[in-house]
């Protein structure tokens, strides 16, 4: 295992001392409770948004702590989902007297840790909500199952309801805004070299020198298949494609389009990623409203890429350029 | 022949060993179909649960159990965390104001456990989790508490249906919980959950034993 | 090599039209010539400021062109520098009356192509000058080599020196600023993993499982020595204290501390990086005024870090902070 | 004897097909202490002038090489690109106005060359670049010249002391370029700009032989 760490263990606490020392104007950071919050909070009068989740995916959760975005990330250890005393004490931290918002992405344990932690809340008379996001269509969906994991369309759902919030919304809009973009946005993404959790010391899969693994989730869990790897125009499809017809997005649709590294992958790699996609996109007769492209929701060192699209709409356009200030999207501010 | 707080005791501390014993079995197994941590979460649990053990003791049964939950909720995380952790709770609240649980008691208890892990799981049986034991392991009890079998032999049915229960999990496709990701991919490989809790009917078997023999 | 790519020679001009579709508020992308043009430029008034190189290093310096940084960027192959038509091109493109600064990377073929470009700039009465940026402490300088490289300090001087270009300042004040950025910022870098370049189809070097490389530079240039993996805090000081010696640092100044990934390195290892940083300053009196975590200036998906200190004063500390609207940096804007 | 047009293009495109069949080779020795693409990028370079070419045959010779050092500069990049389109752009300047050139215009052309190299890249004999090849080169022609041989035999006098100027930058330290950065690592390997100098030095010797044989 070749990382720039010292102990395993430290892992997730020395990388949160280093945040707080990197954005003091922007977050302050609660080692013990691995709590990362907004410098201000809690802001009077403004919905509180918390979300979080295991560690290795930086700069989600922790990077989008700020104005404009989350008041508050919950750390769990590498991959593992914070437990729910993080949250409940999120929570009362960012508590500005509207409620508070849990964005949660769909895994079993981290929509149990969160539920636990909303009744600790409610019974301290704060009044929350949680919206699970689960987009990722490399997952078979149904009634019987845990459903689709949560992934890329968690980063857009924090920054269009962090906008929300701060423009004053109650808590029952934004989290209505929260359901509607999760009902609007679906994702999948492949790995070109597995991650290693430093605890573990070795990756959680292999894959030959010419395999790649498409449908991948952000902790290593298998995806759908394993193949020979292809071209990136190839691949690009083989991602959009399950994507566009699962919404189903439509001719005439404006999207947002998220490339995403998994954590090792380059720029030059997701632009080309980036030209392929816009061109299935202008085929289909869908237009690239907004972009975003970069390493955002990641799985530690993984190769690999996902793509997220986002059917947007007016008010989701406006809330996503309203202003931002965190230590991993900026704008306006 | 009733449950003692001093076999309950004894029963937490047997498991917090058996699960640090068997911690790299348990993650394998979940390697093998979810994140590769369930070993290393229940054994950050129960290491915890082992040091604030000395300051409990002196509580209730329930308030032992209780405690117990509390510190699992805060220290493991992931879905077992909740789970094992509302499984404790709950049987705390079925275990409340009684010095000594009696067969009917413990048998009550454990259906209680079990249902916190059917409202917080939304688990049925056969879909591949802790459930799969426990459910099993619940009836066998109550049944033989029914037919007038004492502790000991109620446990001992218990553990033999927990076994087989945990072993039942092997061929199933899982659906719930990260190894419902993997679809078809889940089937052949026993579920680390079930593993872990069938360590915890066996435990209390055996620490019932202690006491007995 | 496993690479998202499609045929290794079109890497650079399918990467550049994947930023042209992503970014169409901000550039113009000339694919032919390899330019990233600001949208709006040629800006009346404004001097224009031009950089590039090879091609491999993003975000620099194409996702560096937009308000308040550069007004373009000329990307070369990968890791070969760009021919001079193409800054030639740029300054044309660029020029708003008041001449063009071109910021140079320290090698000899970056060099020496600017040179020739600032020649033929010059030839048809376009004000140029050049600033070369020498900031790598992990190479021996003396008047008979080439010198230093240019690396991290490049990103800096870019940022700051856009910001003075904003605001109206003269050709000879830009450069002149840019001077004195690159006097007062140090930066060394090392490699846990090598990078590939497409056309070569393998590592440019091998490093064991458990070998690293100290002093390496930005296009898989050996370094100062080759060892054994040691702790984050112990790469940390080996990084750290070369700069700090070399300008060198005291107590009492302020710097805006960079920590870079190579590319393939998560966040959560250069906030580990970062953490032990902030430490070694603090133990020197040495105070962290403004802070950039995050791959800018890359070599392709490298694993490794790279750390840049720039003693600041207040004018920089201004600029660093005025609005900046391009594709990896944004803020105020 | 003199060196005309005709013999200026066989050269020109003799170097482009060395170069080619090279190239790998050249980008070897640029591997090992450079950055590994000394021969693409040359090959990028000759390939477009081999291209251009039939627009160009009919200039004169200074016409010709200046289109070559203007293709250069805008095809190759690097070190190479600025450094090989500057020979070419003072060897047009000094061969011009002239539709044959003399042993005197040679070596002047071949000087002018030189000088470029020195004015371009600030190199100095002995700092392991292709000036290590041209300077031993040019000086040995222009002894030749001055002590009365013919074209052939002074520029086989030029390609053997190229041969050698390129052989003696292996030892060196070098001092110049992206080779500079590794110091003493860089001692043991040959230059690959004063390889690909040397084999241009060939080439116009072979060129001059096939008309004069
Ligand atoms: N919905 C559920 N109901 C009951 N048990 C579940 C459920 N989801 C997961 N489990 C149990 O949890 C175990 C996994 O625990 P663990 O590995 O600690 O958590 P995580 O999956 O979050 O990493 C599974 O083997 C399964 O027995
Ligand atoms: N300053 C210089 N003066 C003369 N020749 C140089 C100088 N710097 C580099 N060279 C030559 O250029 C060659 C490298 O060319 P090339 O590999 O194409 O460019 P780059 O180093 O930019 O990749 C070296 O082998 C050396 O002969
Ligand atoms: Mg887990
Ligand atoms: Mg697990
Ligand atoms: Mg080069
Ligand atoms: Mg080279």
């Amino acid at each position: 295992m070749k990382k720039l760490i010292n102990n395993p263990e430290d892992v997730v606490k020395e990388a949160l001392q280093g945040m707080a020392e990197a954005y003091p104007e922007l977050i302050r950071v609660d080692v013990e409770n691995q709590l990362v919050v907004r410098k201000e909070a809690p802001v009077q009068g403004k919905v509180g948004i918390v979300s979080g989740g295991g560690s290795g995916h930086e700069p989600m959760h922790g990077g989008f702590v700020g104005k404009g975005m989350l008041d508050a990330a919950c750390a769990g250890q590498v991959f593992t989902s914070p437990v729910p005393d993080q949250m409940y004490t999120a929570a009362k931290d960012v508590n500005g007297g509207k409620g508070v918002l849990f964005i949660v992405k769909n895994y079993t344990g981290d929509v149990m840790n969160f539920d636990l932690a909303a009744e600790m809340a409610q019974a301290e008379d704060i009044q929350v909500q949680s919206v699970v996001i689960d987009d990722d269509v490399a997952v078979q969906d149904s009634l019987y199952t845990a459903g689709r994991r949560g992934v890329g369309g968690t980063v857009l759902a924090e920054k269009i309801c962090g906008a929300a919030a701060e423009r004053g919304d109650s808590l029952d809009d934004v989290a209505n805004l929260c359901r509607r973009v999760n009902e609007n946005v679906r994702s999948m993404g492949m790995a070109l070299t597995p991650a290693t959790v430093p605890a573990a010391g070795k990756p959680s899969f292999e894959l030959g020198p010419n395999e790649v693994e498409i449908g991948i989730g952000i902790h290593g869990e298998p995806g759908r298949r394993r193949m020979e790897l292809q071209s990136a125009d190839d691949i690009t499809e083989m991602l959009a494609e399950p994507i566009l017809d699962d919404l189903p997005f439509k001719n005439g649709d404006r999207v947002l389009a998220f490339v995403n590294s998994m954590g090792g992958t380059p720029y030059l790699e997701l632009y080309i990623v980036f030209n392929k996609l816009h061109e299935i996109l202008k085929g289909r007769g869908i237009s690239i409203a907004r972009s975003l492209v970069g390493p955002y929701i990641t799985s530690l060192e993984m190769q690999g890429v996902s793509i997220t699209l986002l059917r947007m709409d007016d008010e989701m356009e406006m809330l996503w350029d309203a202003p931002v200030y965190t230590p991993a999207l900026k704008w306006k501010a | 022949m009733v449950l003692t707080k001093d076999v309950v005791l004894t029963w937490l501390e047997t498991f917090a060993r058996d699960v640090e014993e068997n911690r790299a079995y348990l993650t394998e197994l979940d390697g093998a179909i979810g994140d590769n941590d369930h070993g290393t979460n229940l054994d950050r649990g129960f290491r915890a649960v082992l040091n604030s053990l000395p300051d409990e003791r002196d509580k209730p049964i329930d308030g032992v159990l209780k405690a117990v939950g509390m510190t699992l909720i805060k220290t493991v995380g992931g879905a077992a965390g909740p789970l094992y952790g509302t499984v404790f709770l709950r049987m705390a609240s079925a275990a409340a104001g009684k010095e000594a649980l009696s067969e009917a008691d413990v048998g009550a208890m454990l259906a209680a456990g079990t249902k916190g892990i059917v409202d917080r799981g939304k688990a049925e049986v056969g879909d591949k989790t802790m459930l799969d034991t426990w459910a099993p392991a619940v009836d066998a009890f109550q049944e033989a508490e029914a037919s007038g079998e004492d502790l000991l032999a109620a446990l001992q049915a218990a553990a033999g249906a927990a076994e087989e229960g945990m072993k039942s999990t092997i061929p199933l496709v899982a659906r719930k919980g990260r190894a419902s990701y993997l679809g078809e991919r889940s089937a052949g490989h026993q579920d680390p959950g079930a593993t872990s809790s069938y360590l915890l009917f066996k435990d209390l078997l055996s620490a019932v034993e202690g006491t007995a023999g």
